[in-house]
């Protein structure tokens, strides 16, 4: 059942990443990603992330994408004209498909060993992801907590001089 | 039975894409939505990762890079904004002031 | 007190220029006289220095300073490793004594971005001032390099017409050296470290003992000596100081001539000697041939210059030909010779820039030919400019002898016989060419009437020449003063490099023979 | 009294001092020439204390040791003073003479703007010489062997806004140096070659002491001497370095008589007399001397004759003379050279004082006149006898001593050196015939400038005619002294065969000079041949000849300039070629121009703009060009498009990453 789902979600996934790319207009690019989004965050749920899945959908699926829309509709972009052939075509297949290579090598040689922690799927069930990841947080990672939040200020900042006219 | 390996793949899978993305577009707005697609792959392996090695550390670093994919995000647009008033356009064919 | 007086005189300029950074720009009296304050203080703080007798009696380092300061495991250790000795004594001395000198001269001259010279002023003066007292390597280096960067922007920012290309000259040349210079640092602690030697990060005393290999000497000494003959500078790579003399301002010339140059030489003498003394002996002959070569050749060139200052310059070629002459003699004559002419040189030289900056405040030339007759309407000035050039000529009774006549006896004395009788030919030209440009200068009758108007010296600039003047005259007439604290560093320096070379038996009579025969 | 010694050149330094610091604002010319005059005065009878104390003392070598000057290693050197009879003598000499020229500049220079500064330069000359003559070593020596080499330039040069005088000074001191880099290279090797010997010294006792450590006849002493003999070419104008002392006359006239007469270019000689004891030990060198002297003795004379400036006449003359005292120095006459030397420093300082009273007295008349003819010319002058008869009757009784008539100053001392020079273990008859020619031409070109200024009709501008005065008091006097000095002291010197006919007057400065000379005299076998030691007819027969020379010289000049003055207009005009070479010098100084002066400039120049300018920075600027077309070329690779950088950097990631994943 489980095996099913993941082959679904993460064909639809790959298939709409790959409309991304290959959309002529943006808005058509934008929608697949958002798609691709929500696949994702489905398989946050089936790895026991719920909390993830979550802001998956709000961030990036909500904030991010109707930014990126806000931004297409403002700047009217119209589609692009479609090209056949590009150097930049066959010299970016190859690359990426070298480099997917060259990650699959990597992923079938290495060991998926590690310092093994003491979150099992039962203490998820127990306490709820959401707890544990805000244990976390505001615990162990309090000060890049807190160094994220400067970050987006500072991002705020900097994204209203750019977009203001004269400073 | 679906394991590690199988997220692993396909996160390789859509990194690959995002990367052909980011090489084969000429709008600067495709080309940041693929960038988004990569984050997300990498997203992907770390919750994976830390759903293998049952540790939380993978996620709260998944938290932190759609903070600063936020942060991207908001400066990134406004560059693009800032660029589309001086060029009436987001070609990247038209980002060509690095030259000599 | 006693125990960081030598790092107070360092760092006190640097500590100046920081409380300097407050005072508002545009009040430029104020910065000269900070500035001029500052430089005064660092001069008396180093007084105690010179009337130390322990210098006298010990040729060991003193008022030796150790921290630890960078550490990278057992990987990589620099440590903070300062002290002086008779070698270094009187480069230290003159550099405080000449730094008020030449901030003194900025007065009138330097009127643009007055703050940021000041502040450079001071900044040279401690990377001048850590560079002599270093005993670490790597310190020594950065303090070497530290020095470019201020007397950089003081050619390219203060400078004359063409300054930006004479400014970029003379960071390339030196940079060039430098780096090769690095290179051979890091060669040498690494030989150090994988060889075992009880070495204290790059402290030169133990890099002393090290026992490098011959073959690996003389790559080494060939970056050291380049990168020193750069700094010199020695002939043929002594073409950037003509321009940077000429575009600099004067006090920027007169701190090259006095100080900067002295850093070659220094540092022939506390490194690129001791550290290789088995390549040293193969390359003697050639260092010394280029030596009196660059005196004849200096002297030659200078004879023709058309501009005052590129004259001077040329000089300072022909002089430290002399300087390298002495040292590379290796023995005590030589040496003491070589060190007292470079102090002598820093006297002479930087007392003629100010004299050329003089003429150049009141006529904004340097050409000969827009001058003459000038003795007719500055008598003071005419005296004082006399007297230095006889001082840089090299009259019995003036500094200028002492030194020349120290190294040439020096340099009889060893094997370089014959280089000091052409060397000794320098003395004629040198008469030739200053005295020449001397008479076209300041005799004859007033044939530009824009000379008509020129006012004799101010009182600041006869205050500005007088301690010079004495210093002339106290090296030439009582140099025992100077020599004495010298001498028992040189010749526990000289014990060193003796003891490594090859000792080569000297049959005294048939040598005699051999040498007087014309060939 | 020896312990006063070092007041002897401190007395003039004091002088320098306050004239050169104060001079200006003193202004008042009296107190300035006093203060001078009474500086050079005080050291003068300080001297004569230490003169007079050295002649009753059985101990002839005292040396005083002020302070050390330079002390590293076995390099030792003292500011010290030696008073031996020779530089007793000296100091005598140099104070005595000074102090009569100080006090005639007072007259001389007076209303000069530079009169403080004439004061200060003539006592720091005093001082320089005096350091010269006194000091204990070699490098004290080379001080004041400098230092008037320095006062030189600054007198010579004191009319700076001549161009001739800047000139004429930068020759001098370039000359001087020139020789200085010989005394300079004496100095060191003799340093050294003592050194290797275990004596590391250059004190002037010492080097006598051990001059035997060297091998006699060797060529360590050769070249040590010979490049001795070079620093005294250029002290005292030998050939080839002569050209710069006729140049100096440029400087005042007290000058030229203080300085290029009576001290300075004397050193030489002393120098050479200082250190006979080296000198003796290489008859090559020796004999080198005796031949340059000879020479120039000669050279200089025939220049002599064509001249027509009356300065320019002394100053040729000066150079002869001087080529007489090396003579002596080379055929090992020392005591004679000295005695030259101490009665050619009246004489000539008396004539170059009397020339000055001359040039003063038709200044004033052309200045009366409002003229600006040359008060030098000698053709301008004649008949001054009757209107200038001190000057007339010193300058008369002064021409008789150089021109050698018996019992005057010059015949001694002279005659003494051509005796030597022939007669000599070292002498040869060719070098006492070279000096019998000069000797001739001396007294004809001295009588002919006596007649051409003093007798005959005046020939100067009539306006300016009756107004030539006889000078003052402070010149007049100075004159006379010399005069009666230059009359009467060749009666210390008296030969023995004279001596005898004198009723036994013994050789005093023979008896006093002896502890310097005799000891080297005797070590290396300097004397008079033995076969003609005690042929008194021999040498009363060069006697005789000595006196026909000079007589035939007088003659001669009497004959060509007073009985009939067209025949030398007609002698030139037979021997164009001859009188213009004669006139011009024979060329020496365009020929050094050619040879040295302008090679070094053209080689200096070709240094400069050939190697400095084309190769050195020609190498550098190479470089750069290099760097810059490698960097002008690449940045096409820069296409300023977003993708390529973008592809390079992915491609660059893939293809390190895949070496080391696939690497493995």
């Amino acid at each position: 059942m489980l095996s099913i789902l993941f082959y679904l979600f993460a064909t639809v996934a790959i298939f709409s990443a790959f409309y991304v790319t290959k959309a002529r207009s943006p808005v058509n690019s934008a929608l697949c990603l958002v798609t691709t989004f929500i696949c994702f965050a489905v398989l946050y749920i089936m790895l026991d992330a719920p909390f993830m899945a979550a802001i998956q959908i709000m961030v990036y699926a909500g904030a991010i994408m109707v930014l990126i829309i806000f931004v297409i509709m403002l700047l009217n972009l119209g589609t692009a004209i479609k090209k056949r052939y590009t150097h930049a075509l066959v010299w970016g297949g190859g690359v990426s498909v070298l480099m997917l290579f060259i990650t699959n090598v990597f992923i079938r040689r290495g060991e998926m060993s590690g310092k093994v922690g003491d979150v099992t799927t039962q203490t998820i069930h127990n306490y709820g992801h959401t707890e544990l990841i805000g244990k976390a947080m505001f615990t162990e990672f309090l000060l890049p907590f807190e160094i994220a939040s400067i970050l987006l200020l500072v991002a705020i900042v900097g994204a209203v001089i750019l977009s203001k006219r004269e400073v | 039975m679906i394991g590690v390996y199988h997220y692993l793949i396909l996160s390789a899978i859509i990194f690959s894409i995002g990367t052909f993305g980011v090489l084969t577009r000429k709008n600067a707005i495709v080309i940041f939505m693929c960038i988004e697609l990569m984050l997300n792959s990498v997203n992907l392996t770390f919750i994976a990762l830390s759903r293998h090695l049952q540790n939380m550390d993978g996620q709260i670093f998944v938290f932190f890079v759609m903070t600063v994919a936020a942060a991207e995000a908001a400066v990134g647009l406004a560059l693009m904004i800032a660029f589309y008033r001086n060029r009436e356009s987001i070609d990247t064919d038209d980002f060509n002031m690095l030259k000599w | 007190m006693a125990d960081y007086l030598l790092s107070l005189i360092t760092f006190f300029p640097l500590l100046g220029m920081l409380i300097l950074l407050f005072i508002p720009r545009d009040n430029p009296g104020l910065l000269k006289s900070f500035t001029l304050g500052v430089t005064l203080l660092t001069f008396l703080i180093s007084l105690p220095l010179a009337f130390d007798d322990i210098f006298a009696s010990s040729g060991a380092m003193q008022y030796r300073e150790f921290h630890e300061w960078i550490s990278i495991g057992s990987f990589f250790k620099m440590n903070y490793n300062i002290g002086i000795d008779g070698i270094s004594l009187w480069l230290v001395m003159l550099t405080t004594f000449i730094m008020p000198i030449a901030t003194l001269s900025t007065w009138n001259s330097v009127d643009k971005n007055v703050k940021g010279f000041m502040a450079l002023l001071l900044l040279l003066e401690t990377a001048m001032l850590g560079a002599f007292v270093s005993l670490d390597l790597f310190l020594f280096y950065i303090f070497w390099e530290l020095m470019l960067i201020p007397m950089y922007f003081m050619i390219g920012i203060w400078g004359g017409k063409n300054r930006i290309y004479a400014a970029v000259k003379f960071f390339i040349f030196t940079a060039v050296g430098s780096l090769l210079m690095l290179v051979a640092i890091i060669y040498i602690y690494y030989y150090a470290v994988t060889s075992g030697a009880p070495v204290e990060g790059f402290g030169i005393q133990e890099f002393y003992q090290l026992g490098i290999p011959s073959d690996a000497q003389h790559w080494l000494f060939l970056a050291f000596a380049l990168s020193f003959a750069i700094k010199v500078p020695m002939f043929p790579v002594h073409t950037w100081l003509p321009d940077a003399h000429t575009e600099a301002p004067t006090a920027g010339s007169v701190i090259l001539a006095a100080i900067l140059l002295k850093m070659g030489t220094y540092g022939y003498v506390r490194f690129a000697i001791p550290l290789f003394p088995e390549a040293m002996q193969t390359y003697l002959p050639f260092l010394a041939f280029l030596a009196v070569f660059g005196i004849i050749y200096g002297s030659l060139v200078a004879m023709m210059q058309e501009d005052v200052k590129k004259l001077v310059a040329y000089s300072s070629v022909a002089h430290l030909g002399f300087v390298m002459l002495g040292v590379f003699a290796l023995n005590l004559q030589g040496m003491a010779g070589g060190l007292i002419q470079m102090v002598n040189h820093g006297i002479s030289t930087g007392a003629l820039f100010l004299i050329v900056g003089f003429i150049y405040e009141r006529r904004h030339t340097r050409l000969i030919s827009e001058f003459g007759g000038l003795a007719h309407k500055m008598p003071i000035f005419a005296t004082i400019f006399l007297i230095i050039t006889f001082s840089s000529i090299g009259l019995p009774g003036t500094n200028g002898f002492v030194g020349e006549f120290l190294a040439l006896v020096g340099a009889f004395e060893s094997g370089l016989r014959w280089y000091a009788v052409v060397a000794t030919t320098g003395v004629i030209l040198a008469a030739v060419y200053m005295l020449w440009m001397f008479q076209r200068v300041m005799f004859g009758k007033i044939t530009n009437p824009e000379n008509e108007k020129l006012k004799d010296l101010s009182i600041r600039e006869i205050v500005l020449m007088v301690p010079l003047l004495i210093f002339v005259f106290w090296i030439g007439i009582y140099p025992n003063t100077f020599l004495s604290k010298m001498n028992p560093a040189i010749e526990q320096l000289l014990i060193h490099v003796k003891s490594k070379q090859v000792a080569v038996v000297v049959p005294v009579q048939p040598v005699i023979a051999q040498n007087l025969v014309l060939k | 009294m020896y312990d006063y010694l070092w007041l002897i050149p401190f007395f003039p330094f004091v002088g320098f001092v306050i004239n050169g610091l104060f001079g200006k604002k003193i202004r008042n010319e009296a107190i300035i020439g006093g203060i001078g005059t009474l500086m050079i005065f005080l050291s003068f009878l300080v001297s004569c204390g230490n003169f007079y104390a050295l002649l009753h003392d059985s101990e002839k070598v005292h040396q005083q040791v002020i302070a050390s000057w330079m002390s590293v290693g076995n390099l030792q050197i003292d500011w010290g003073f030696l008073l031996d009879p020779l530089s007793a003598l000296m100091i005598m000499i140099v104070t005595g003479v000074g102090t009569l020229i100080h006090l005639y500049s007072i007259g001389y220079m007076h209303g000069e703007t530079g009169f403080y500064r004439f004061f200060a330069y003539l006592n720091l000359s005093c001082f320089s010489m005096l350091m010269l003559v006194l000091g204990n070593n070699a490098l004290v020596m080379f001080v004041g062997w400098e230092g008037v080499g320095l006062c030189s330039y600054l007198l010579i040069g004191y009319y700076f806004e001549k161009q001739s005088a800047g000139d004429a000074a930068k020759k001098a001191f370039v000359v001087n140096r020139i020789g200085d880099f010989g005394f300079l290279c004496g100095l060191l090797t003799l340093f050294w070659a003592l050194g290797s010997k275990g004596v590391w010294t250059i004190n002037f006792v010492e080097i006598a002491e051990n001059a035997h450590l060297l091998e006699s006849g060797g060529v360590v002493v050769t070249v040590i001497t010979l490049a001795f003999f070079l620093g005294a070419c250029g002290k005292s104008a030998q050939i080839p370095l002569f050209t710069w002392l006729p140049d100096a006359m440029e400087g005042p006239t007290p000058v030229s008589a203080l300085i290029h007469a009576a001290t300075m270019v004397t050193a030489g000689v002393y120098m050479i007399a200082r250190m006979n004891g080296l000198f003796a030990m290489s008859p090559d060198t020796m004999m080198t001397i005796a031949v340059v002297g000879a020479c120039t003795a000669l050279f200089a004379a025939t220049i002599g004759l064509a001249q027509n400036d009356i300065k320019r006449v002394l100053a040729y003359s000066t150079v002869s003379q001087l080529g007489f005292m090396f003579l002596a120095m080379g055929v090992g006459a020392f005591t004679a050279g000295i005695f030259h030397l101490m009665t050619h420093a009246f004489f000539k300082a008396c004539l170059f004082l009397g020339s000055g009273s001359v040039i003063h007295g038709m200044h004033h008349g052309y200045h009366h006149a409002h003229l600006h003819d040359d008060p030098q010319d000698m053709r301008n002058m004649g008949g001054l006898r009757k209107k200038m008869p001190i000057t007339f009757i010193t300058f008369l009784v002064s021409t008789i001593a150089i021109s050698g008539i018996p019992f005057f100053s010059g015949f001694f001392s002279k005659d003494e050196i051509l005796w030597w020079a022939f007669a000599g273990e070292r002498g040869h008859w060719l070098l006492w015939l070279a000096g019998a020619v000069a000797a001739l031409m001396t007294a004809f070109y001295m009588f002919r400038l006596v007649f051409m200024t003093f007798f005959g009709e005046q020939k100067t501008d009539a306006r300016a005619k009756d107004h030539i005065p006889e000078s003052g008091l402070t010149i007049t006097i100075p004159l006379m002294v010399l005069a009666a000095l230059a009359a009467a002291g060749g009666f210390l010197g008296v030969p023995h065969v004279l001596g005898n006919f004198f009723g036994h007057m013994p050789n005093y400065l023979e008896h006093f000079l002896a502890p310097v000379f005799e000891h080297a005299q005797v070590l290396n076998g300097i004397a008079v041949k033995p076969e003609l030691a005690h042929s008194v007819a021999l040498e009363f027969s060069m006697m005789g000849a000595s006196i026909g020379i000079a007589a035939f010289g007088i003659l001669g000049a009497w004959f060509m300039y007073i009985k009939t003055p067209t025949l030398p207009g007609k002698f030139v005009a037979s021997f164009p070629g001859l009188w213009k070479a004669v006139y011009n010098k024979w060329y020496i100084d365009e020929l050094y121009d050619a040879v040295f002066v302008n090679n070094c400039k053209r080689i200096g120049t070709f240094l400069w703009k050939g190697f400095d300018v084309r190769v050195v920075d020609g190498i550098v600027n190479g470089t750069a060009w290099v760097v810059k077309g490698i960097g002008s070329g690449l940045r096409y690779t820069q296409t300023g498009f977003l993708h390529n950088y973008a592809m390079g950097m992915v491609v660059g990631v893939v293809v390190i990453v895949g070496y080391y994943i696939l690497g493995k």
